[in-house]
């Protein structure tokens, strides 16, 4: 296969125009030492029809080519209108590059404001960005900012943030990471209060956290900034449909009128209208308060005019940016994940107000029912006691790589096992059921697991 | 009539596609999420699905993209986006395929994981590859974390300057900074690295020289293998910015140049959509020394299944949620396994000679400041325009109204009024007599008529917009209007 | 830049996808089909694939669609075809069945058709259901042979003449001439079919008594119960047309009306998306009597497993290759399942409302011939505007401008300078008042500027089409110029 | 799911701008006696999530979901590039109607153009529509072609017509269809002399023929002009592309100068792009002489200048058609297969003239390399002698329906079971092997064969 449409005739009067005798002559530069001198080893030449086979072949081997889902742990088994495929497969969308000419690119910057529009509106803060590549990275992203913008270094994660998204923040920022002890999976305010100090630039917590439970998060903005330290919140989007945005302040203020809401809502918004697709591309979102924006990472859209003074968006703070900023700019993101939030947007747009609440509520009442099913069977109960949003740990009679290993012969993915993550979870189960779920395959489920509790 | 917003249109039920309902037995949230505060209200679109649908086709079709015509963006390698890769990242075992599933259960997405590292390691010339980063800035990002923690096995974690030329990417100096070392710029001479600078800028502090071959004016570095000798003299790695590797592959191997370690942007040499800004694919290449560093889990292959490792003590640690971009990874090995090894030399020949043939076109009417032959781009300088009053944005915006994309302007910085010019391979030679025709014409005008460039682009959807005021007033989000105006019988917007 | 066609670009040695090279073993074509003769030229096109997928993606955003606009045409409901239907309509399972499968090896196919066939018929009122017609001129040619087939069973095979209204669609006296039948016209009264006129017309020799329900001007005849009767009386046949079901579904079932059988088009009603002229879908639905003359195959279900049953003596034999356009069942099965009851009792009255909103509204400013309510669709005439020297050909061009498609026009005959316009349901208010003001402004541009109508359209992609030229000169393919012009260095077209 | 988007308030305003109580009074024509009073019986409300489920399990019930298929017949399952799909599925062509408004669907109409242009090509013919139902229509449509312009009545069918085909001429034609018997599967010239008389309107022939075979074209084409009939030929596009077009002139002329070339042929463009689809959206294409083009069903699109002289297209002699010329219309078609036809345009367009020789050629490696195996097999032999193109029939010691349920379950559809059609036939399986397949699929089905060969 080629893509490249040139004659060998048109090859010749090229080479004629540049004034060479041949090809050679163009990569005199090059050492001839260092020249290749055979084939490369890939493989191909392969046609469609080959590709097709083969990597039909490949896919087919995965069990999400036929199973039933109820994995979490970040990315989810969503429902996805068809429009969204069909919107974002168009060219104009999947091909473009960054809207540096925004001019052409008015498809491009509309939608990142939309998106931004939306994302601030579920955060409930000021600003949004255009996209991070991920939940983790969006995590390590607010730890960056809280750190310029209160210059101190430690990093104290409140809880149980998803242990992925821990270590990242562990390869970006090293030692400067602490990690509060969690009771029953939460977080106990006293236990942040002691992790405080002087040296604290700020607070991370997710919620709902990585068990699925439902945290404090005014309670945990409030400790931070009592303590001079940023207050940042890792959310799911689902989350933010029906529950309080910790972006928000709260009725309650803190102390003296300490501000309870949020400085920075990040997360991963996969769950918005982007397959799961084996964990990427997925789509970090920031948002945070407009004090900060100058030192927000990524792209910002904003609204102008044109010369006639139609409405038009572009590019905006670019001296940000690495392209201009270089060694001081706030981040050295540069491609992100412009076609994810395009999906997001779309999804958001679709599925609207009314639409998006319900996904979230039948993510809740699948969820729960799944809980109630399971605490029933023997053997099985809840690991923790509080109270869980779209996911649950579920502790087995046996260890959770068994019951795996059981559903996937069945046809069933009954959760992540957590032993996985640490040997001390090796008897956990994290377990979604999401709105694609319904009473039946739940109900499989259950049997699959009541099946497979009887192992040993 | 003025294009609006999806939250500017349809109102309280207009709705889109419908949910099921629940089929379990429903319980109040209240009860399901004790102690949970429920939001009261959530402002999204309201519009039915024909609308939502019609909003976002019209928006798509104010863009250009690659399927519309040339896209020459110096430093960016728009070329053709083939349709079957897309098709093959769609089958549902890899769209589906969940991150945290057992090896067993993912065994075909591992599949394409090891076989994309294995091809990227050969065509770079190194001894492996991680896939994990999610765009070249984080390929850099990792390749410096290597080299660092590469030094501070040695001892050597004193080591904590980086040379970077003048004319490297942004993201270079800001990956720097973010592993907490500390950018030495040098600069060019007559467009590539003088040995007596760099030996000069090298020293105990240096931790890595970091380079961009091509450079960003197109150039190969001719001493580019004395370059990697002084860097590995004087104790520093040498890193390569693949994003140009579109001039390379089925060429010269980077590994072979001397490098030790390199990214590569898959959303550049092979072929993966740019998505209106993302998402790409950095997957880092390194010599067998800085193996051990790789992030986590790396890939390894026993009795014929593949397994997640984490067993790496050495590890610069996880860089990416999971897997990195895998769709993207999926999309590069079809790519590259479409082409096989003759495609691929097609590649970096096709490129060069189609950049080689605009730029002899266009010298004779713009300055070309550095006239050896160029590899996959090059870059002119509108300077020359400059005494008939047209900057080279003019330039660009008026290439607009031709249904081109402009090339990248302002970049590399060490060009005046530069124009960075990358056709790529897959563009026709009738495609780039259609652009030289443009720019040539634009030359004229001028001259001729300079009002013209600086009225430009007007045959766009909008205008020439006002940057200014957008970076002053900073309009980021929409908000609903205050006093919601009576609702006009038309439904013009609600929002002036 | 002249846009050129596929063919005038690339050349000799471009091209596109790769096939696999054989790895069976490979014979010489000579020797494998001895006798043939080989063709020695095959002028199609050459061009590499980007320069292909270019060329179409180019040429696609030349056309309105339902996803960019209103596109009120009448008579042919255009309204939103969710992307949905096409997906599951792709599923391999559906997109890869072979029609000549063992019944066995295609059961998720036949269930489709037969759910389809079920809700039909449950929708018209009828027994029974073939979905073998590729559209609704083959549907109505099924129709009138089963009309014939179950006259001659009778031993009436002497009947041979269709009354059909003036204002019906030409498919109508095109297929009554198909089967040998003879059109007889009745003229409309008011608009609808007076009973006199039917009563005199109706004779010995009627066959069938074909109606538009509601009619090409939006009206339900509101005798049509007295209509059938008559026919019956007469021996006739009554054939409903069910072009325009879309008013109906719902709200009432035309075999209730007394018909006896009738066609229904998928692509109108069911939204099955009109593919820039096709493909559509005629199923043909009818009462108990006619069942036995349904064409071949007929689909029946035994232990719960579905048949291809042919053994069906009086059967008017087959009308398609296969199973009829499979790919709109399933479109039309999803979308009707999408909606269930009671979202189709809003298809008609969504579209019923429409459709009189906007004719009170333009009846202010065009002429509305027959002023009582309409149901999905109106006819309003433009007669008014011939004293200013514009035609509703005028009016429809410059619609265009306005980024709206142009109502049906000319038709029905029966309207001088007709425009027919149907809504559809699926547009929202703001669209709707769009158009309004855009007939509005056009009806005052006629008084004040007509020249304006006469010019347009101006903003599309081409200016008003010379039809006349194309029917004298006839150019109707390309061919490849004579004498080969050396070839321009620009690529530029090889034929002007 | 309702696509209707209207709220209460916006239709309170509409009905009182109407003028108009209530809905009621908008369909008070409708007699009350026959209004329905109830919900109809239909399926749903489904949300797409539950469309997936329900259509899911259905289309997973069909052998096409997994089985690798050798049927043919008219019908196959060819190599449909990638960016076919893609170009297809835009709205801009998916969505719009017939070009009635050539200004704004210039897309439509030169895709027709070009359609047309390509189809000329092809078939060796002067003019070409824009799509008829399918192969069976389109010898319908030629017939009746024939029958007005001859003013004669009968049509003579030579040797193996696909007897779908076949049969749908007899329901449009009834009793003036005669067929021609065949000799080992072909039609012989003598036989066809024998068959013709002054009242024959046209000869029409397969090529190659229903059981895969060539036919001699321009000698069926002389005795049909020596008989004062036109010579109707239906041809498949793959044949097309190998084999000298049945519509040119061979160089040995009939006696006394007669024309050696067909004059309408027609056929199926399934294969060009377009999915099997369980048999339709199919495509029939119609080419002829130039003399013939006012008597041609269907639309045509033509070139012509816009008012500043720009090249477009527009739908032409409309007069032919039946909105204009009602009862004299040359065919009551209206809507037709633009879509497929766009698609053919697309795949041919991609693949060009390399690529479909190359297609026609590996499917003619692929089935002889099939036959050859076959031939090996003890009990199986080939059905004819004559000279095959694409497909052969293989007479089994079984019945075609035990070795075809044989293969289905091993997932191999081993080709068409010809007892379908004909009593006589039922040991017959019509084979095709396509490009799409390799030589280890053509070895397995070898083996299945051999296997099934054993039952009885
Ligand atoms: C030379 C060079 N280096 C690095 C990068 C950064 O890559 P990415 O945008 O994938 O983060 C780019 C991208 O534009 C580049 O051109
Ligand atoms: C009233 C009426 N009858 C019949 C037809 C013919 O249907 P089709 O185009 O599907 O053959 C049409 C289509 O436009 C129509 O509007």
């Amino acid at each position: 296969m080629s893509y490249v449409g040139r004659t060998r005739e048109e090859e010749r009067r090229m080479l004629a125009a540049i004034g060479v005798g041949s090809f050679e002559d163009l990569v005199t530069a090059v050492p001839a030492s260092v020249r290749l001198d055979r084939p490369l080893e890939v493989p191909g030449p392969l046609s469609e029809i080959e590709v097709r086979r083969r990597f039909g072949k490949w896919a087919a081997q995965d069990d999400a080519d036929r199973a039933i889902s109820f994995l979490g742990g970040g990315v989810y088994d969503h429902y996805i209108p068809a429009a969204v495929q069909t919107i974002a497969s168009r060219s104009e969308f999947a091909t473009a590059y960054t809207p540096y000419q925004a001019e052409v690119a008015q498809g491009t910057l509309t939608v990142i404001y939309e998106f931004q529009s939306m994302i601030c509106e579920l955060t409930g803060m000021a600003v949004a960005n255009a996209s991070l590549y991920d939940g983790a990275t969006a995590v390590v992203e607010a730890a960056l900012l809280a750190r310029h913008q209160t210059r101190r270094a430690r990093v104290v994660v409140a809880g149980a943030l998803h242990p992925n998204y821990l270590a990242v923040l562990r390869t970006y920022l090293g030692g400067d990471v602490a990690v509060t002890a969690d009771r029953g999976g939460q977080c106990a305010p006293e236990d942040l209060k002691g992790a405080l100090g002087p040296d604290v630039a700020c607070v991370v917590y997710q919620h709902p956290n990585f068990f699925g439970l439902l945290e404090s998060p005014h309670a945990l903005n409030v400790l931070a900034h009592e303590a001079g330290a940023l207050a940042v919140a890792c959310c799911d989007p689902l989350g933010l449909a029906l529950l309080e945005p910790p972006g928000r302040d709260a009725v309650e203020a803190g102390a003296a009128g300490t501000r309870s809401g949020a400085d920075v809502v990040v997360g991963e918004g996969q769950c918005l209208g982007n397959p799961p697709s084996f964990g990427g591309p997925l789509l970090g979102f920031f948002a945070c308060s407009s004090s900060l924006i100058r030192r927000m990472p990524g792209r910002i859209a904003a609204q102008t005019v044109d010369r006639e003074g139609r409405r038009g968006f572009v590019l905006t703070l670019q001296t940000r940016e690495q392209h201009i900023r270089r060694e001081k700019a706030t981040s050295n993101i540069c491609t992100n994940q412009g076609l994810m939030a395009l999906r997001a947007t779309v999804y958001l747009g679709l599925l609207g107000k009314a639409g998006l609440a319900e996904v979230a509520e039948l993510c809740v009442q699948n969820t729960h029912y799944a809980a109630t099913l399971a605490e029933k069977l023997s053997g099985y109960r809840r690991a923790h006691g509080g109270t869980f949003f779209r996911e649950f740990v579920l502790e087995c009679p046996v260890e959770a790589a068994v019951v795996e290993r059981f559903g996937r012969d069945r046809g069933v993915l009954p959760g992540v096992d957590l032993g996985r993550f640490r040997p001390e979870w090796r008897r956990w189960l994290l377990v979604a059921a999401t709105e694609q779920r319904d009473r039946s395959e739940i109900e499989r489920w259950a049997e699959v697991l009541k099946a497979a509790g009887g192992l040993s | 009539m003025r294009r609006r917003l999806l939250i500017e249109q349809g109102g309280l039920g207009h709705r889109g596609p419908a949910l099921p309902r629940a089929d379990v037995p429903v319980r109040p949230l209240a009860e399901l999420l004790p102690g949970a505060r429920l939001r009261a209200e959530l402002d999204l679109p309201q519009v039915s699905e024909p609308e939502a649908v019609r909003h976002f086709i019209e928006l798509s079709v104010l863009n250009h993209h690659i399927d519309r015509g040339l896209y020459p963006l110096g430093s960016c390698t728009m070329k053709h986006n083939p349709k079957i890769n897309d098709e093959i990242a769609g089958l549902q075992g890899f769209a589906l395929a969940h991150p945290l599933s057992a090896d067993e259960g993912c065994q075909g997405a591992l599949r394409v994981i090891a076989e994309l590292q294995k091809a990227l390691a050969k065509i770079t010339g190194f001894a492996a590859v991680t896939t994990q980063p999610a765009a070249g800035a984080q390929g850099e990002l990792t390749g410096l974390l290597m080299i660092r923690a590469w030094h501070r096995s040695r001892g050597e974690g004193e080591r904590r300057t980086v040379i970077v030329p003048d004319s490297a990417h942004g993201t270079n100096p800001a990956s720097v900074a973010l592993v907490g070392y500390e950018t030495v710029t040098v600069a060019s001479e007559r467009g590539t690295l003088s040995l007596a600078a760099l030996s000069q800028a090298l020293d105990a502090r240096t931790a890595a020289v970091m380079l961009t071959v091509p450079n960003t004016l197109g150039l190969f570095e001719p001493q580019i293998l004395e370059v990697t000798r002084l860097a590995h003299r004087a104790g520093a790695q040498a890193y390569l910015d693949g994003a140009n590797l579109n001039a390379m592959v089925g060429l010269v191997r980077p590994g072979d140049l001397g490098f030790d370690v390199m990214h590569i942007n898959l959303h550049k040499t092979f072929s993966t959509p740019h998505g209106g800004g993302g998402p790409g694919a950095g997957p880092v290449a390194v010599a067998r020394h800085l193996e051990p560093f790789l992030p986590l889990p790396v890939l390894e292959e026993r009795d014929g299944a593949l397994h997640l490792v984490h067993d790496r003590p050495q590890s610069v640690g996880r860089v990416h949620s999971f897997h990195g971009n895998f769709g993207m990874l999926v999309r590069a090995l079809v790519y590259l396994s479409s082409l096989g090894p003759e495609g691929l030399r097609q590649v970096s020949r096709g490129a060069i000679l189609n950049a080689n043939y605009l730029m002899r076109r266009l010298a004779k009417t713009y300055e070309l400041p550095y006239p050896q032959p160029c590899m996959h781009e090059f870059v002119l300088s509108g300077q020359g325009l400059r005494k008939h009053g047209v900057k080279t944005l003019d330039v660009a915006k008026r290439l607009l109204d031709f249904g081109v994309h402009a090339p990248t302007v302002y970049f590399p910085l060490i060009v005046d009024e530069a124009l960075m010019i990358e056709p790529t391979e897959t563009e026709t030679l009738d495609r780039l007599d259609d652009f030289a025709e443009a720019m040539e014409r634009i030359a004229r005008e001028a001259v001729e008529n300079p009002q013209v460039l600086r009225d430009a682009p007007r045959t766009t959807p909008v205008g020439r917009l006002d940057e200014g005021r957008a970076a002053r007033e900073l309009i980021v989000r929409w908000s609903r209007p205050r006093e919601p105006e009576p609702k006009a019988p038309q439904g013009t917007p609600s929002r002036a």
